[in-house]
């Protein structure tokens, strides 16, 4: 037998079937996670519920708008103090923090859905083409993709962001403008890792198999290369939305970001902030610092939890410690 | 993405080491094999030297049509003070009217000539900018990669050897948090802390007004703060460039450490599973040795490649900090440059990046190579 | 095996090793696995224990428990005495001080057990260091010399500066041995140790582990699956099975009259050489009729190029090999890794490219040709991969791919034809329809390798080509996928290449057999004209390195191999 | 000059003034102890800045930053006394300065001026200064300011001509404080080319009050005093200053709490300045700022612009002056500026002849305050639609961040009522400069500062017909006014022309004035003779520590 020895597979015994569902990226990993890998994954899911969930009922949650500066008339005054009216404080420019936290998660989500749905249709498409073709369309795009990489990425989004939006900086504009400047930073690597795992791929037998059969090109890059070669995805959509909270942040904090009228913006923020912190006013900085951290948190462990889950080697496969503290004598007893 | 995270948490990376440490491939592609023995060094180098070339030509190009297409240098500096008229008079002296494909031409004929200008927004030659900012920049990267070595491998490899125990799970929510924090943020709180806080240290800057006072008396001074302050051998000196070095290169070295903890970690638990540290177990060597010596250089190859990238990302990458800590570096200034649409300027730094990237490209194989007895070109 | 071990005397004293009543769970997702079921075992000294079983069955598990080697994961409870000392909850110091001193292991994957960064004398020097810490570098590198010698590496004084990737595969596998013997193990667990090696080589180190046994006394625990390599080497046999010892006795006993079904049935699978040759079953109107037919494949002066990188010269797969295939014949391709045989198999194919000389597949010059003209050829070809695990898509179900084929090429069906025809094969292929539905992962080797079969049959091709369709399967399954494959071709009538390694298997089903030798076939004919009567000496030696399992044959054919090619190399 | 750009988180470069260690011992209070690693610890006055310099020739550039280093080492033939209250012009290295006939301008220099490199300075120095600046015309440069100077002769050695176009300018003698005025060394500066800083540095070419002893690009400039200094700001207080450059004004505002440098001037952020108020450590010190910061009307394509649909002068008037009724400029500058900057009620800000209350007068409440219901009648007397759709362009990058307040307070005003629908839109700078003069924004924010401290640069340029603005508005009797004054050699009559020009705008609203920015400069306790005058400069010269 050539099977690895140490594991011993159920291989021959099929019997249980799961339900489709269980099958989904999240939910199997869910399933097959333990102990405190799954407490990572549970609390990476946690943080990016709570930011998804602010995001949509934004309106609800947020005391005032994102760029509201007085109730009934009455202004709220600049950096006040967090009290019972304004929790979190408020801004230099007379803003309710915590609404701004509250608003700035949908500025958030926005760009990082449009980003990673901009990049991952890029950035697979061209990496599976690439990668199946080979040749010349291949070497170019690789070219293509290793020149853009050796650009400094923040100072590719800020000239892509003045590029796209024209330097407007209205919500949706600045929001796109954000999103396609990060995807133009992620396109090169989504297209490195998907072509690596479609040359990969290529060489696999089943490939091979379906190229012996005679399957044409689109099909087997369709339904043999793009299922298989989205293996990672999960992970990579995760580290990509934790960068597009970065850079997003980044963009707003060197003032290229969206203004304040617009939409809210933690980078923006914390831009503003930097002068309050010195001068004693810590709750301006503060919040959307945390807000950053925590978002970018809660996504990168779901990231960092699949990718473990993922690869056989970095699981966790600690159950029978949990278990000994039950029936750890079992086998022993047994025995004796 | 932000540049100081350039890789983050690299999705690439992340793949590319679950596959690394693996043996020999099957002999089914011989050709993959054949890539591994014989051949020149000398050809090795010179192809690999060759390929620079597109990737800073393609740079070039990209470079100069997206600045161009966002303005030009003179309306960014006098556009809020000139009639349209005087601003169009001055666009067509500096020439900046031409169609842009002849624009183009002509840089690229001067930069084939070996002429890269001068910037337009200060004068400066581009090749006394790129060894200023270079130095800064490459000062800085320095200290940072120190920490974050300091950082990333030995807790890698502790939270490796106490993988999925509470040790381990503290080490990586550590790391995670290093990048998850924007380095403004980080940077920030280090201020409040450190700087007004406990002033135990300077706020920002490379060096104070006074030794940037003392180390203008020095002949021929290199663009490394530290090495002059050396040369010098007066203490306080040295005391004063280390000082404003701290801030920085701990939060440099926070975000990237976290990525090299990350990735020490991975590799370290693929070659610890390796049939190679059983079967030196297998032989009574200790668990600790097992770690130290037997796994960690075969889990140090892939971890080479991708410290590497990083590091290259890093000099041109380093803007958040550098802007934080009034860090005069490379990528501080590219910033500063595209604002000016100095399109000469950045173009000059940017192909200067794309070098420095191939080349350690380059020696990272080469580092490789040394550690890899297997890799021989 | 031969005599009963006769350089040692067994002596009353206590045994090497005992093993009572193991027990050795693991955990893993499906919950928990009882891999090893209260295994007793003892070795004495000078002596070789084989243990044998398919996977699954505990054995390998059973031989690193010995070690302490077990993973996280696993919970291991009775008692393991090596020279009196109870591995089983031993740790940390006890446990290394043991480790290579009373026992050592050889691993199955001898490229993977060497470290690839640190020279060999180094890794040598590990152990040795571990047990001694005051030994010098001079030491050191004297013992690996020795040790080095002892297992015949030539040259070791200059060697042992060496890196592991300088050596070749049977010299790893030497070099581990030496570090068993340089820490002067008196038992070595070998896992495998000759599963990744090329049979001719194989034959070198059971003579070496043999010979380690003679002159050093050293108990040996040989896990294997293969019942030649116990017939060749083992004093006694312990076969494993669902973590269980279901039988132990001598190892002439055992394979003269096995006392378990099981034993009897594992036995029975195992190819023989020699013993049924498919030419000799023909009848001689088939076989002429064989003679005659027309060629489907038809190769001559083919060679085959991988391009080298970066102006290297290219390497060279195929050097001008001749041969040809005929409609209904069976053509089994044997030769050793490196060879060439599947490089064939896959310009066959259409999936390399020729780069010199003829080759024809169904009448088309495969030469040049367009991938346009290489579709319709490819409904007509079926392709079995080596690996069962890695040639189905993971997520199309089985049907889904059964019926790859036929979406490709007979659009014209409708789904409920393509669903009937799925299942008339799987019933050809003997298995229940139902499986249809599953995926790949939840089926075991044998029966994916079966489902490989059905999705090369779909189409009902005139030619089959099978690269190694049994080498990742047990043994028993090897012979029920077998049987199914001959069957299949009887039935069918399909032309066919056949490739392996392993004569043995490749005589039971080929007509016709071609030997290659680095990119050369040094010889060719009907099955038993090249078994029994091989004319390059290629051949021959690869004959007579194929342990048969039958310990006195093997013992016979042991000697005249000496004879042949000398004791050892 | 320059366009007032505040450009808050840009870049370091670090100038300093500073003295070679012989010259400490000149210097008062050399209290070294104290700031460990700080700049400030000794005889070195260290004046912080976040401007950034360009270039050291006079001829290349035309930036805020750039001319506040070539105030402390070129030599101007007028400038502006320190402390000066109405910013007149005052012989600088001129002995006299007059206009000899209404086209010749005549200045007789100081005797025995030399450069800091020991050459003489003489009026072929002079004619050489101002004839490269045409010569060169750098896209970059000032020479624009000289476009009334038609050529300049040499008399003899200590007297100059300047012969001018228009006869009897009034702004020439302030045209020679400006950028364009420095007086550069012959023998160092080429006639027809930029001169690259090092080149400079090595010819200390220099005629101001310091000399610069090394200058390493953007990290350091020393500087020392220059003995035979003879110009109007006398023998400086200390002998060796430097000038340490920030990106981040928040750095700088740290560094001065700490000691680090001994002044920050140029730009501290509201929040920053309000907290080093309350900072003992530190004094504030406050001046008139030439500073302005205003909204621009395009007249083609404003509400009922002559580019629009229903084009209709009055109703666009109507619309303007609208929103200058509704406009509550001390409102903005206390909740948005902190009082650092504070409200501007006519073209001219305070602190220069011909300063008024236009604003406060003509609109709003009279006494400042906004008047919606005077803006509704305006609106319906017009039979103006309400509310009225008001697009409104700001840029967030190049006059500082709390542009971004600025205007939402702006929005929020005008829309307080209902009167106005504001779109508010935001544009990076280039961009933004780009667009202006294109007719693309109907309403946007703009920012000046002026070139020299006359009244006259805050019309002008504005409001004559091709004014930089383009914004199309064209009033025959404000140009008239405008080309007048300039020859007008009667100081009071010139002023009664400047309100009278600034009372016909302000009916037209072709610009609406906000806010005048003050002048702030943060010192140590202990640092004294910071004076900020309508000169709008900062002399290092004039304070010790």
């Amino acid at each position: 037998m050539t099977a690895s020895p140490d594991t011993p597979t159920a291989a021959g015994t099929p019997e249980r079937r799961e339900p489709r569902w269980h099958r989904l990226p999240v939910v199997s990993h869910l399933r097959r996670s333990v102990g405190l890998q799954r407490g990572m994954l549970v609390a990476g899911l946690v943080l990016v519920a709570l930011l998804l969930l602010t995001a949509l009922l934004a309106p609800l949650l947020a005391p005032y708008g994102y760029a509201q500066s007085g109730a009934d008339g009455v202004r709220f005054g600049t950096q006040q103090p967090p009290s019972a009216a304004h929790p979190f404080g408020t801004t230099v420019a007379g803003y309710d923090v915590l609404s701004r936290v509250i608003w700035g998660t949908r500025t958030a989500v926005a760009v990082m859905v449009c980003a990673v749905v901009a990049s991952l249709f890029l950035g697979v498409l061209l990496g599976l083409v690439s990668g199946y073709l080979g040749g010349w369309v291949d070497r170019i795009l690789v070219m293509l993709a290793d020149a853009i990489y050796a650009f400094p990425s923040l100072l590719l989004a800020i000239v892509m962001s003045i590029v796209i939006s024209g330097g407007q900086s209205n919500a949706w504009g600045g929001i796109l403008a954000a999103a396609i400047s990060i995807t133009v930073v992620f396109v090169p690597q989504y297209f490195r890792v998907i072509r690596a795992e479609v040359v990969r791929l290529k060489a696999e037998p089943f490939v091979e198999a379906a190229t012996v059969i005679g399957t044409g090109h689109r099909r087997v890059m369709g339904t043999h290369l793009l299922r298989n070669a989205t293996r990672t995805l999960p992970l990579i959509f995760t580290l990509n939305c934790s960068e597009a909270i970065l850079t997003l942040a980044a963009l707003g904090f060197l003032g290229f970001g969206i203004e304040p009228s617009s939409a809210a913006e933690w980078g923006y923020d914390l831009n503003r902030a930097m002068a309050d912190a010195t001068s004693g006013i810590w709750w301006t900085g503060m919040f959307p610092g945390l807000a950053i951290v925590l978002s970018v948190l809660g996504v990168t462990l779901v990231g960092e939890s699949l990718n473990d889950l993922n690869d056989p080697r970095l699981r966790t496969r600690r159950r029978p410690r949990r278990r000994r503290r039950g029936e750890a004598e079992t086998p022993r007893t047994v025995n004796a | 993405m932000s540049p100081d995270r350039s890789s983050g948490p690299d999705p690439e990376g992340a793949t590319t080491q679950v596959a690394a440490p693996s043996g020999e491939d099957a002999p089914s592609t011989p050709a993959r094999r054949e890539k591994r023995t014989g051949g020149g060094l000398g050809r090795y180098i010179l192809v690999r030297f060759l390929l620079i070339i597109p990737t800073v030509f393609i740079l070039m190009t990209v470079v100069f049509f997206l600045m161009r297409i966002t303005g030009d240098p003179i309306t960014a500096a006098l556009g809020g003070r000139l009639t349209p008229d005087q601003l169009a008079e001055r666009r067509a002296e500096a020439g900046y009217d031409r169609p842009l494909f002849i624009q183009y031409l002509d840089y690229l004929g001067g930069v084939l000539r070996g002429d890269f200008g001068t910037t337009y927004s200060d004068r400066q030659p581009v090749s006394r900018i790129l060894l200023e900012y270079g130095g800064a920049t490459a000062e800085l990267v320095l200290y940072g990669v120190i920490v974050a070595l300091l950082i990333g491998v030995p807790l890698g490899m502790i939270a490796a050897r106490v993988r999925d125990r509470w040790g381990d799970l503290a080490l990586r929510v550590f790391a995670i948090l290093g990048y998850a924090t924007p380095v403004f943020f980080v940077g920030l709180l280090l201020k409040l802390v450190f700087s007004v806080g406990l002033g135990w240290l300077p706020v920002a800057g490379r060096i104070s007004t006074r030794g940037e006072l003392t180390m203008g008396t020095i002949l021929n001074p290199s663009p490394f703060y530290l090495l002059d302050a050396l040369r010098l051998g007066d203490l306080s000196l040295l005391w004063d460039v280390l000082s404003h070095a701290i801030l920085p290169a701990i939060a440099l070295g926070l975000l990237t450490g976290g990525i090299f903890l990350r990735l020490v970690r991975t590799n370290m638990i693929g070659t610890l599973e390796m049939p190679y540290v059983d079967s030196a177990r297998s032989r009574g060597v200790a668990e600790g040795r097992l770690t130290t010596r037997h796994a960690l250089r075969p889990a140090l190859i892939p971890i080479i490649t991708v410290m590497g990238m990083q590091i290259a990302m890093m000099l041109g990458g380093a803007v958040l900090t550098e802007t934080t800590f009034e860090w005069n570096g490379l990528g501080f200034m590219l910033a500063e440059y595209m604002a000016a649409r100095d399109y000469v300027a950045v173009q000059g730094i940017v192909m200067m990046l794309a070098v420095i990237v191939a080349v350690s490209n380059f020696v990272v194989d080469v580092i490789a190579a040394l550690i890899d007895p297997r890799v021989r070109y | 095996m031969s005599a009963p071990s006769p350089a040692i005397d067994p002596g009353p004293a206590e045994p090497r090793l005992r093993i009572e009543d193991l027990d050795v769970r693991f955990a893993t997702d499906g919950g928990q696995v009882h891999a090893v079921d209260g295994v007793s075992l003892t070795v004495e000294p000078g002596e070789i224990l084989a243990v044998v079983g398919e996977s699954g069955s505990g054995k390998s598990v059973t031989a690193r428990s010995v070690l302490g080697l077990l993973p996280e994961t696993a919970e291991a409870s009775g008692s393991i005495l090596v020279t009196g000392t109870d591995v089983v909850g031993l740790s940390g110091k006890r446990l290394r001080t043991l480790r290579g001193e009373d026992v050592s292991m050889v691993f199955q994957e001898p490229s993977s057990a060497l470290n690839p960064v640190f020279p060999i004398w180094w890794q040598m020097g590990e152990g040795l260091r571990a047990h001694d810490p005051k030994i010098t570098k001079k030491q050191i590198r004297a013992k690996a010399i020795e040790a080095l010698t002892a297992v015949g590496i030539p040259d070791p004084a200059e060697r042992i500066d060496r890196y592991p990737h300088e050596f070749s595969g049977g010299q790893k596998q030497r070099i581990m041995i030496a570090m068993a013997l340089a820490l002067g193990a008196e038992l070595i667990v070998a896992d495998e140790p000759t599963t990744a090696l090329d049979v001719t080589v194989q034959a070198e180190i059971l003579a070496l582990l043999r010979d380690i046994r003679d002159r050093f006394g050293t108990s040996i625990i040989l896990i294997t699956h293969n019942m030649g390599v116990v017939a060749d080497l083992a004093d006694t046999v312990a076969v494993m099975r669902s973590g269980k010892v279901i039988e132990r006795a001598p190892v002439r006993e055992l394979f003269a009259s096995p006392q378990q079904e099981y034993t009897r049935e594992l036995l029975a699978a195992v190819p023989h050489l020699g013993r049924r040759s498919a030419w000799s079953t023909l009848e001689p109107a088939q076989q002429q009729a064989l003679e005659v037919a027309a060629p489907v494949v038809e190769a001559q002066g083919l060679v085959i190029e991988y391009p080298g990188r970066l102006g290297r010269p290219a390497f060279r797969a195929v050097k001008g090999v001749d041969l040809s295939i005929r409609a209904g014949e069976v053509y089994g391709l044997v030769g050793e890794s490196g060879s060439g045989k599947t490089t064939i198999g896959r310009a066959i194919a259409g999936l390399e490219r020729t780069a010199g000389g003829s080759l024809r597949v169904l009448g088309t010059e495969m030469r040049g040709v367009k991938e346009r003209d290489v579709k319709p050829l490819r409904r007509r070809i079926g392709f079995v991969f080596q690996d069962p695990a890695t040639s189905f898509n993971p997520h199309l179900t089985i049907g889904e791919c059964i019926a790859e084929p036929l979406v490709v090429h007979a659009r014209d069906l409708s789904a409920r034809e393509r669903t009937a025809k799925v299942e008339e094969l799987l019933e050809a292929v003997e298995l229940p329809g139902a499986y249809r539905g599953r995926y790949p992962h939840e089926l075991s080797g044998g029966q994916r390798q079966r489902v490989s079969l059905a999705r090369a049959l779909v189409l009902g091709p005139e030619l089959l080509i099978a690269d190694e369709p049994t080498s990742a399967l047990d043994v028993s399954v090897q012979a029920t996928v077998l049987d199914l494959f001959r069957r299949l071709q009887e039935e069918l009538g399909f032309a066919a290449l056949f490739i392996s390694h392993d004569l043995a298997v490749v005589d039971t089903l080929a007509h016709r057999i071609g030997v290659l030798l680095r990119g050369e076939l040094v010889e060719s004919g009907h099955g038993p004209e090249v078994l029994q009567d091989p004319q390059h000496p290629y051949t021959r030696r690869l004959i007579a390195s194929l342990p048969v399992p039958d310990p006195v044959e093997q013992a016979r054919r042991r000697e005249a191999y000496a004879e042949q090619f000398g004791a050892r190399d | 000059m320059f366009d007032a750009a505040l450009t808050p988180r840009r870049r370091t470069v670090l100038l300093s003034l500073a003295g070679a260690p012989v010259l400490l011992t000149a210097c008062a209070q050399t209290t070294g102890g104290g700031s460990g690693g700080g700049g400030g610890g000794d005889g070195t006055l260290t004046i912080g800045t976040t401007d950034k310099v360009t270039a050291l020739d006079p001829a290349a550039a035309y930036d805020n930053g750039s001319f506040a280093v070539w105030t402390q080492v070129y030599g101007h033939l007028m400038n502006t006394e320190i402390g000066s209250e109405d910013g007149v012009p005052q012989p600088d290295l001129a002995a006299s300065a007059e206009f000899t006939s209404p086209t010749v301008y005549t200045v007789t220099l100081k005797e025995n001026l030399t450069f800091a490199n020991g050459n003489e300075l003489t009026s072929e120095d002079v004619k050489h200064s101002f004839d490269r600046q045409l010569a060169i015309a750098d896209p970059n440069g000032p020479s624009s300011l000289l476009a009334n100077l038609e050529s300049v002769e040499v008399v003899d050695e200590l007297t100059v001509e300047f012969h001018l176009i228009e006869g009897d300018d009034q702004t020439f003698p302030y045209v020679l404080c400006s950028p364009a005025g420095p007086i550069v060394d012959a023998d160092v500066f080429p006639a027809d080319a930029v001169l690259s800083d090092d080149e400079i540095v090595e010819g200390t070419p220099f005629s101001g009050p310091y000399s610069i002893t090394s200058w390493s690009l953007n990290e350091l400039v020393a500087l020392e005093a220059f003995e035979n200094y003879q110009g109007i700001y006398g023998a400086p207080e200390s002998t060796s200053a430097s000038l340490s450059y920030y990106s981040d004004q928040n750095n700088m505002k740290l560094d001065v709490q700490q000691g680090n440098i001994d002044v920050a001037y140029r730009s501290l952020s509201p929040t920053d300045i309000a907290d080093l108020q309350e900072d003992d450590a530190v004094e504030v010190h406050e001046g008139p700022g030439g500073e302005i910061r205003y909204i621009v009307f395009n007249f083609a394509t404003n509400p009922y612009g002559t580019d629009t649909e229903e084009a209709d002068e009055a109703k666009a008037r109507a619309v303007r002056q609208a929103v200058a009724d509704l406009i509550d400029r001390q409102a903005i500058a206390t909740s948005v500026y902190n009082d650092t900057y504070t409200p501007l009620y006519s073209y001219i800000p305070e602190g220069l002849p011909g300063s008024g209350t236009q604003f406060q007068d003509m609109y709003g409440d009279g006494s400042g305050g906004p008047d919606p219901d005077r803006a509704r009648g305006r609106l319906e007397d017009a039979e103006v639609e309400i509310p009225v759709q008001l697009s409104l362009q700001y840029n967030p990058d190049h006059y500082g961040s709390s542009s971004g307040d600025e205007y939402a307070a702006v929005k929020e005003q005008l829309e307080a009522d209902g009167l106005f629908e504001v779109d508010l839109q935001s544009t990076e700078w280039v961009q933004y400069s780009e667009d202006r003069v294109a007719d693309v924004y109907p309403a946007y924010q703009l920012g000046w500062f002026p070139d020299y401290s006359d009244a006259d640069n805050y019309l002008a340029p504005f409001f004559i017909k091709d004014n930089f603005l383009a914004n199309h508005y064209d009033n025959a009797s404000v140009q008239e006014l405008i080309a007048s004054q300039r020859s007008e050699t009667d100081t009071a009559a010139r002023e009664q022309m400047f309100v009278d020009i600034q009372d016909l705008v302000a009916e037209d609203v072709s610009t609406l004035p906000l806010l005048q920015g003050s002048q702030i400069a943060v010192s140590t306790t202990g640092v004294e003779g910071i004076t900020l005058d309508s000169s709008f400069k900062l002399r290092l010269g004039s304070i010790s520590k």
